[in-house]
């Protein structure tokens, strides 16, 4: 496998530290190769987007990342960590967390325990704590409520809390995903399609959502949208797929001058300034 | 031991299992049939091609004295078979599953075991009231016969198994002539025409299903009356092959039926096939074991005897699923994440 | 409240204003439908007339995908009465509305994870038997999106969320339905094919006169190309009117288009 | 009047049944025929039918519950040794006897329980009757031994495997399997080792697809079994074209020889619309001597209901004469003193005797 | 116009139900049916009732009786009533009336301990089914391990194994405990240590592979040691005759837990990575495998000739206690186990409902609705189906044991596969998930097999006009399937559901009539009550990591 890589080195000017890097990350299913060779180095603490046309291979990048496919080649490395090889679940105990592009709820519990589940993997209880009622069990049931009873309120969701999760509109219910994921304390989120299904104005509040889980919690984010208007506005950094292949990446403003992106994606008058919303509707 | 001995018996040995493996792969296809549908092990279906088995059997009774061709018996035979295992099939399905449609599924697995024990009780009643219990099939004269043993004017093909010391009776060729026929037709509906891709649509999204304008309710009742249709051709060859049948035989070869539909994968009907003939053939193999270890000096291996042929397939599934999780054929269902 | 039927001045995408005075195609009339207990639609009353292309905005979880889910017969309503056609289509299952010549992009896409692209539209082509004509729609459908014709024979479980999106649109489009009911046609397509969809929706509407319910996000562009547009706010339909008048007002402006 | 009960425990549902209700009819209709005896002794006798599935704890849970009623003063059970040795232990402490119509396994009264008695012979005269046979009557050097897993029928091949290789008889191959329909491995590795005589221990209507597949592969190899051959269904499952060469041990005299039998079957018929086989007639036999033995202990007892102790000690003491098998008697442990065996013969679909021989426990 | 404001969707309000108090009618209840049943077993009593008392005589009548009066511990649990009119009709019903009656009728106590046996059995795999999702169709496999693994001790057994082992004992000697303990030591230490390495960096193929090898080792080891042993005791096979001193009881009661386990656990390795119904066919199997085993290992096993008699622990001085109420010398060792099965019971009962408020009864739930994201929240999926199976095999392993010691007497055949079956009918018709509903289900099942079947075919068996051939005793299997799906089309969520599961119920892949009631519940897809029997990702595509 050719490793091209495009454009190496840190990803923010005068960010040095990455949290996350990202090298020669390949993916082949059967003849189609999905992700190719991709290198990407997330700054800590930033948000960077990955963006680029259907199919081309974003989904299949997260899913690599957080264990769920085994890369083809490539590393992957958290904090210096190299996460190829680690199980889905060590991937987030090591310290990432995700969204997924459709929803992934648990279906049988209420918001409250959904996000207790995401907190699991920190609990120190164990199985004979449970069984024997001890102390650090206690602590632990405690620890799992309150991080519920934090998160819920972080994403705006208390009034959901006994609710059963998949009863919950849509664009709560990518809230809550979000929040299950927060609740694993992770160093770094991915967020797949978060605006997907969400009218602009519930975007808006998702940006700023997003903006308060980077800024009041620390917690590096790296998202894939469809919605311009959400990436270019958010995001410090931007990552280009195309059949697989980085195919450009920098800053907001340079990725939507970038020809091949415009050509590739973004398509005709994308360049203008924002994009889709009052070409069409003032006509 | 001599190789002129011993070929022979390895080849009886493999053609014995090949035999029993089309029985197993066409009850198998009862299984995958209404499993890709529903989702559900439909414990039913070893009473519903025993069933199958009691016509056949009737129906051979009641011809016995006639002097119809013994093919046309046969014929009549199966076609009884398959109409009544299907009607039986499809009104198990209106009674006892289709109210469940949308349980956990593990409530019509439950049910479908009751329908099986009620079944089983059923015929059984049937059968006693008539004063029999363990039906015998008497075949129409010629059908047990040795491959051509007994007249002059043989096929080469059954001079050639004679020499060779093949055990192949006619009623086997006839047996895995069916099997193939049946396989053909049922491939060919599944997976070309209208119908088919209607049932496999219905078999992964009901709902999406009745977007297409499918009429999710008629494709389920389709499926069970296919599938009982092969229940009942699957009986009446079981009841010709061995000879006796009584309500409570469906049961275990129909878990090592469903066993060989799981290790060709559920589902496909080529793998129910492969899975079938697969088990039938190491289950034979399982049990001569003893032979090969008294022959190659093996004391371990001479301890494995016929007891063990009902949990060879177990084990081969095990440890091919280890290494293919969905089966020889299976296509892995295909979840976007 | 606007409750306008007529519709004059029409959008920059729409040349042809339809007929609104022939016989209305789809009537809703105080409609309730129920998940369990969970009172969905509180009684919706909804025009859609031949050959139109009518928006269904609103918040999350106000109903638009339940209404389209009654509409299509996914659901029956519990309440009110629901015509297509002329005919009483309330409680009908949805392969018998389906005959009658709708089709429905459902929410989320469901898309026959283990039937192949091909199949998929082939499938979605369950009620016609002409083979020819569901060879040439399949073709139609490979032109709209290339992307499926590259992936013919790939199953659809593994389609990226985009392709499947497609998938989806075309899948309904075999049929040449008259009406067409769209869950979110937009959601996960990349801004390309965002105005792609939304030239097939226009096209669809002015060649083969279909007409279209239209559920998006995605206000913005729907009520570009939609002629009337219906906001739907916790299951009771809050105003109606001209597409255009609507995507003036302010409170939908606010509430909906994410203007500040 | 006073209700008298007696209780039978068998096979009524699953797979079994089939023999489990000919014991249940056979004990039916020896009840139906003491009945009128009873009145006239001032009781009214009725039989209650358990159904224990061949299943060891549904059986002791049946046992059990029977105990708890003390209207029932005998047991007549059960058909499968597995169940009788913890039935019998669950009804022990009350002094509830039994009476087995079938179990032959030697653990059933090797235990030295004082309620467990049965009228059939155990297997360590039964094996060894049919090895001796199969030496001397088929001259076999070379004997292919087969079991059903079952405790019946893996006992009795174990005492005939065990006899036979004491008189020095090679045995080609001993195995045991669950299979019900399809025997061609077996069948091959039997043409393969050439056998001069095979012997099965287990139940007919799994040997009968046995010989079956086997006459059908050309094998007119003899076929020796025990109690678990006679059924009349036999040679109707093996068909008439193969049902030769076929030989089995019973203590029971085939049906036919016996004019007494013969009423036997008709009534059987009659009563029940299904022809009368063995194990129909052992309980008949065993019904008949727990009814006795009441009747017995009762006349002691001043023509009261008797205890069940006492229904229990009489049973063992006694002398029973005149029933389809012959002469029951009891040695200290509960087996049948002095019985004979039959050797029968199946040929053309025939069952004839063949030989006979008396055999006596171990114990006495 | 009006003025849309943002959606302010509302969550359904659940409004209390205010249930009645009904302790008035719970000790009503309990005094009725304690003297029914007490009545009803007193033979001198019903002598004299007359007319009622051939009623009460009447099998199904007397069945009924038992049913109702286990009932009472139902409606304790269920009513809402003052604390001491539950506690009272609880334990008096269990401690004092039913061990009282079980004197006059010593079935009531086999019945008794049938049942909780039972019950502990669908609690241990309402846990792997219900809670964890995985479809176990095998589960009686535990239950023979645990019972194997006292029976081959508490017997004869045990002498005649040590006989053969001072009869063949090879080269085995006191070196090879020593090589056994060696290879034992290095084995253990080095698996755990390339555990806690997998913990801090990622696994290589080759520290797979050592791990495997090790585990090997391990296995050699143990067996070797075990041999050595067996051989070394050779000596006391006579002393032995008639199996180790039942004072052992109690630290086997320990030991069939673990060996349970540890079953469950090398059974599990291999297939949980398998879902839904491939699961269920494998566990099928796995169960036909020990069953087999069994019935093949005639040595340990005595085979299909079955272990008898085993011993039960006899304790002096509940002897004598239970002597001085008035018990017969042949009910001592029957009570004693129905209060050792109460107590255990009891215990596994405490241990569920803990261990499902917690982070693992959590943990279980979130793989069954969904695998992928249960991982992707840090959930090992291996580990956390591990202790599903080998919790739930730890509770079939002790009632094995005690069911062995009740029985005496223990056969290959009372663990078949219907026996499995038996016991997820109880937990699907109890009410997957829910521990009262599951106990219930265990219950219902053993009542109605035990005492209500029999009673219908005792109770027609001398009525003229019921012929023979349709005694109900003869229908077994017919009424019980007949029950079964009735049950089922009456009551799909069980006869107490979980309140998670009713709630799923009604969101389930359901596709069907919801056209028909106005109710649309299918449309949410996934969360179904155990996975799909469809893997998640190619089989290319492994998920990272190796397990
Ligand atoms: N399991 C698989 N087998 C075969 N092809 C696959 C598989 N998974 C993904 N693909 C293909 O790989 C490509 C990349 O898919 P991926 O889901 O990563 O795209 P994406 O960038 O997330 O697109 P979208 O924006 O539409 O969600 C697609 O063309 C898809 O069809
Ligand atoms: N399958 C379901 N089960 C229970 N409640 C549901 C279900 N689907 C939707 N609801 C509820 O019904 C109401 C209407 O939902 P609907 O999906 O129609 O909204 P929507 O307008 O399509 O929203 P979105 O923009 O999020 O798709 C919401 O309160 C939602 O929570
Ligand atoms: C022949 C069998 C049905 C009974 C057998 N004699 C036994 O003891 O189990
Ligand atoms: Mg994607
Ligand atoms: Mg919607």
């Amino acid at each position: 496998m050719i490793k091209t890589t495009v454009h190496p080195g840190p990803a923010v000017p005068g960010s040095t530290s990455s949290i996350l890097e990202v090298d020669g990350l390949t993916k082949e299913f059967g003849g189609l190769t999905a992700v190719n060779a991709v290198t990407m180095h997330v700054p800590k603490r930033s948000i960077v987007s990955v963006i680029g046309p259907n199919g081309a291979g974003k989904t299949t990048f997260f899913n690599m990342i957080t264990g769920i496919y085994a890369p083809t080649h490539g590393s992957i490395r958290l904090d210096g960590r190299e996460l190829v090889g680690l199980r889905p679940d060590q991937v987030t105990e090591a310290g990432i967390a995700r969204t997924f592009q459709n929803i992934r709820l648990f279906s049988s519990m209420t918001s409250e325990e959904n996000i207790m589940v995401g907190r699991n993997a920190r609990l120190k209880s164990t199985f004979v704590d449970a069984v024997l009622r001890t102390r650090r069990f206690h602590e632990s049931e405690h620890e799992a409520r309150e991080a519920a009873r934090i998160m819920l309120d972080f994403v705006g969701l208390s009034r959901w809390r006994n609710e059963i999760a998949t009863n919950l509109p849509y664009g709560d219910q990518r809230k809550l995903e979000i929040a299950r994921a927060l609740a694993t304390t992770p160093q770094l989120i991915l967020l797949d399609e978060p605006a997907a299904g969400m009218n602009p104005r519930e975007t808006e509040d998702l940006k700023a959502l997003i903006r308060r889980i980077r800024d009041e919690l620390g917690v590096t984010v790296c998202l894939i949208e469809h919605d311009m208007r959400l990436v270019m506005t958010l995001s410090e950094y931007i990552t280009v797929l195309d059949y697989g292949t980085k195919i450009s990446e920098g800053l907001p403003h340079q990725v939507r001058n970038d020809p091949a992106v415009m050509e590739a994606y973004l398509g005709r008058g994308a360049a203008a300034g924002e994009y889709g919303k009052e070409e069409r509707a003032n006509g | 031991m001599e190789l002129s001995v011993l070929l022979p018996f390895i080849v009886n040995v493999i053609v014995g299992g090949l035999i029993l493996g089309f029985v197993y792969a066409i009850i198998a296809l009862g299984y995958t049939m209404v499993y890709g549908v529903l989702q559900l092990i439909n414990f039913a279906h070893s009473e519903v091609f025993i069933t199958g088995a009691v016509v056949g059997f009737e129906v051979f009774r009641i011809l016995q004295d006639s002097t119809m061709n013994g093919y046309l018996k046969l014929l009549i035979a199966l076609i009884a078979a398959m109409l009544v295992s299907g009607l039986l099939n499809v009104l198990i399905e209106r009674l006892a599953y289709r109210p469940l449609r949308g349980s956990p599924r593990l409530v019509p697995l439950i049910t479908a075991i009751g329908v099986s024990l009620i079944l089983q009780d059923t015929l059984r009643f049937l059968e006693g009231l008539q004063g029999r219990f363990d039906l015998t099939y008497t075949l129409p004269a010629g059908f047990g016969d040795k491959f051509c043993s007994t007249n002059s004017t043989c096929a080469p093909v059954g001079d050639f198994l004679r020499t060779i010391g093949v055990d192949v009776q006619l009623k086997d060729v006839i047996l895995v002539v069916v099997s193939l026929v049946s396989l053909a037709v049922l491939n060919y509906v599944v997976n070309r025409t209208r119908l088919g891709k209607a049932i496999r649509a219905v078999s992964q999204d009901r709902v999406t299903a009745g977007l297409m304008g499918i009429d999710s309710n008629l494709m389920i009742s389709a499926t069970f009356l296919i599938g009982g249709a092969l229940g009942g051709v699957s009986g009446v060859l079981f009841g010709l092959k061995f000879g006796t049948v009584n309500a409570y035989s469906g049961f275990d070869p129909g878990i090592i039926a469903f066993t060989a539909a799981v290790l060709g994968g559920i589902g496909s009907i080529p793998g129910a096939v492969l899975g079938g003939l697969l088990l039938g053939v190491i289950q034979n193999l399982i049990g001569v074991m003893n032979i090969f270890g008294n022959l190659l000096g093996f004391a371990n291996l001479s301890t494995i005897d016929a007891s063990y042929s009902k949990i060879g397939p177990f084990i081969v599934l095990v440890l091919i699923l280890i290494f293919k999780p969905t089966g020889l054929l299976g296509k892995s269902n295909v979840e976007k994440v | 409240m606007v409750n306008s039927a007529a519709s004059s001045s029409a959008a920059v995408h729409q040349p042809v204003a339809p007929s609104t005075t022939g016989a209305a195609m789809l009537e809703l009339n105080d409609v309730h439908s129920y998940y369990d207990h969970i009172h969905a639609l509180k009684g919706i009353t909804l025009t859609a007339y031949e050959g139109e292309i009518v928006a269904l905005i609103g918040g999350n979880g106000a109903g638009k995908t339940t209404t389209l889910r009654t509409v299509s017969g996914m659901m029956k309503p519990r309440g009110g009465t629901l015509t297509y056609l002329g005919e009483d289509i309330a409680g009908k299952p949805a392969h018998q509305t389906m005959q009658m010549g709708m089709s429905h992009v459902p929410e989320g896409r469901r898309i026959f994870p283990q039937l192949t692209v091909r199949e998929n539209l082939e499938v979605g082509a369950y009620t016609i038997t002409d083979r020819k004509l569901i060879e040439e729609r399949v073709q139609e459908g490979f032109a709209y999106f290339p992307r499926l014709r590259e992936r013919e024979n790939q199953l659809g479980g593994t389609m990226s969320g985009g392709e499947q999106q497609m998938l989806a649109i075309a899948r309904a489009l075999m049929v040449n339905p008259r009406l067409l009911l769209l869950d979110e046609p937009s959601m996960g397509l990349s801004p390309l094919f965002v105005e792609a969809i939304f030239d097939i929706i226009v096209k669809l509407n002015r060649e083969h006169n279909t007409t279209v319910l239209l559920v998006e996000q995605n206000a913005n562009m729907a009520l570009a190309i939609a002629h009337r547009a219906y906001v739907l706010q916790t299951g009771e339909m809050k105003l109606s009117g001209k597409a255009s008048e609507i995507a003036k007002d302010e409170s939908v402006r606010k509430a909906y288009l994410g203007d500040d | 009047q006073t209700t008298i009960k007696i209780a039978s425990i068998s096979p009524l549902s699953g797979g079994q049944s089939n023999l489990g209700t000919q014991i249940r009819n056979g004990v039916q209709l020896a009840v139906n025929e003491y009945a009128p005896l009873f009145k006239k002794a001032g009781f009214n006798l009725q039989l209650v039918p358990y159904d224990d599935q061949a299943d060891p704890a549904t059986g002791t849970a049946a046992a059990r519950k029977i105990a708890s009623d003390r209207a029932i003063l005998a047991v007549v059970g059960t058909l499968n040794s597995g169940v009788a040795i913890p039935a019998s232990a669950a009804l022990a402490p009350s002094n509830l006897v039994m009476i087995s119509p079938a179990n032959t396994a030697n653990q059933v009264t090797d235990r030295g329980l004082a309620n467990m008695n049965r009228i059939v012979a155990r297997d360590d005269s039964q094996g060894p009757a049919g090895a001796n046979f199969i030496m001397n009557n088929l001259k076999a050097k070379k004997v292919y031994v087969l079991n059903d897993k079952t405790a019946y029928g893996e006992g009795l091949a174990a005492e005939v495997e065990k006899a036979l290789k004491a008189k020095g008889v090679t045995i080609s191959g001993s195995e045991g399997t669950e299979e019900k329909s399809d025997f061609s491995s077996i069948v091959a590795k039997i043409k393969l080792t050439r056998p001069d005589a095979i012997y099965f221990g287990g139940i007919y209507n799994q040997i009968g697809v046995f010989i079956k597949q086997l006459r059908g592969a050309g094998i007119d190899t003899p076929v020796v079994g025990g109690d678990g051959l006679d059924s009349s269904e036999l040679p109707v499952i093996v068909g008439k074209a193969g049902a030769n060469n076929i030989y089995y041990t019973t203590v029971a005299a085939p049906l036919e020889a016996l004019p007494a039998a013969k009423t036997f079957a008709t009534s059987f018929q009659k009563t029940f619309n299904t022809p009368a086989q063995g194990f129909g007639a052992f309980g008949y036999d065993a019904a008949k001597v727990t009814l006795q033995g009441i009747l017995d202990a009762a006349r002691a007892n001043g023509g009261k209901v008797p205890s069940r102790k006492q229904v229990q000690d009489t049973i063992r003491k006694g002398t029973y004469k005149g029933l389809l098998s012959g002469e029951v008697s009891f040695n200290s442990v509960g087996d049948r003193k002095a019985a004979t065996l039959y050797v029968i013969k199946v040929k053309d679909g025939k069952a004839d005797l063949e030989t006979s021989l008396p055999v006596k426990p171990p114990k006495n | 116009m009006t003025v849309a404001t943002p959606p302010q969707a509302n969550p359904t309000v659940r409004r209390p139900v205010v249930k009645p108090d009904r302790t008035v009618w719970l000790m009503l209840f309990f005094i009725v049916t304690s003297v029914l049943l007490l009545v009803s077993h007193e033979p001198d009593v019903l002598r004299n009732l007359g007319p009622l008392g051939s009623v009460l005589r009447n099998k199904v009548v007397e069945a009924l009786v038992v049913s109702l009066f286990l009932a009472n511990v139902l409606f304790a649990y269920l009513w809402k009533a003052a604390n001491w009119a539950k506690l009272i009709v609880g334990v008096g019903s269990l401690l004092f009336v039913l061990p009282l009656a079980g004197q006059a009728d010593t079935s009531l106590l086999d019945l008794s301990i049938q049942v909780m046996i039972f019950a502990a059995l669908a609690l241990g795999l309402n846990i792997v089914v219900g809670l964890a999702g995985l479809l176990d169709l095998g589960y009686v496999a535990f239950f023979a391990v645990g019972a194997y693994t006292w029976s081959i001790f508490a017997s004869p057994r045990f002498g005649e194994v040590l006989k053969y082992y001072g009869s063949n004992p090879g080269t085995t000697g006191s070196g090879t405990l020593a090589l056994g303990l060696v290879l034992t030591a290095i084995t253990a230490g080095s698996m755990i240590y390339i555990r806690g390495l997998h913990g801090r960096v990622a696994p290589t193929r080759l520290s797979n592979l050592s791990f495997l090898l090790a585990g090997f080792g391990l296995l050699a080891g143990i067996l070797l040691v075990g041999r050595s042993i067996l051989v070394l005791a050779s000596g006391s096979a006579a002393a032995l005759a008639n199996g180790i001193n039942p004072g052992f009881f109690w630290l086997f009661l320990a030991l069939s837990i673990m060996a349970a386990a540890i079953v469950g656990v090398l059974i599990g390795l291999p297939v949980l990575k398998l879902k839904g119904d491939y699961l269920a066919i494998i566990t099928l199997g796995l169960g036909e495998v020990i069953r087999v085993l069994a019935n093949n290992l005639g040595l340990y096993t005595a085979g299909s000739q079955g272990i008898t008699p085993i011993e039960s622990a006899s304790v002096p001085w509940f002897n004598s206690l239970v002597g001085a109420l008035g018990f017969g010398q042949d009910q001592y060792y029957l009570l004693f186990l129905y209060v050792l099965v109460l107590i255990v019971i009891a215990v596994i009962l405490l241990v569920n409902v803990r261990l499902d408020k917690s982070r693992i009864g959590r943990a279980w739930i979130a793989i069954r609705d969904d695998e992928i994201a249960a991982q992707a929240m840090g959930v090992p999926l291996m580990q956390t189906k591990l202790i599903a199976f080998a919790t739930g095999a730890s509770f079939a392993g002790v009632m094995g044991m005690l069911f062995a010691a009740k029985q005496t007497f223990i056969s290959p055949e009372s663990f078949n596969l219907l026996q499995s079956i038996t016991v997820l009918s109880m937990v699907v018709l109890g009410g997957m998930g829910s521990f009262s509903g599951v106990i219930l289900g265990a219950a219902v099942v053993t009542l109605l097999n035990l005492r209500i079947l029999p009673g219908l075919g005792e109770a027609s068996a001398n009525v003229p006009w019921i012929p023979q051939e349709v005694n109900p005793a003869n229908f077994n299997r017919f009424i019980f399937g007949a029950i079964l799906v009735a049950m089922m089309l009456l009551r799909p969520e069980g006869l107490l559901p979980n309140k998670r599961v009713a709630r799923e119920l009604h969101h389930e892949d359901d596709q069907e009539d919801e056209s028909k009631d106005g109710n649309a519940s299918g449309l949410n897809q996934g969360g179904d009550v155990y996975s799909a029997g469809l893997a998640t990702i190619k089989e290319d595509d492994k998920p990272g990591g190796n397990r």
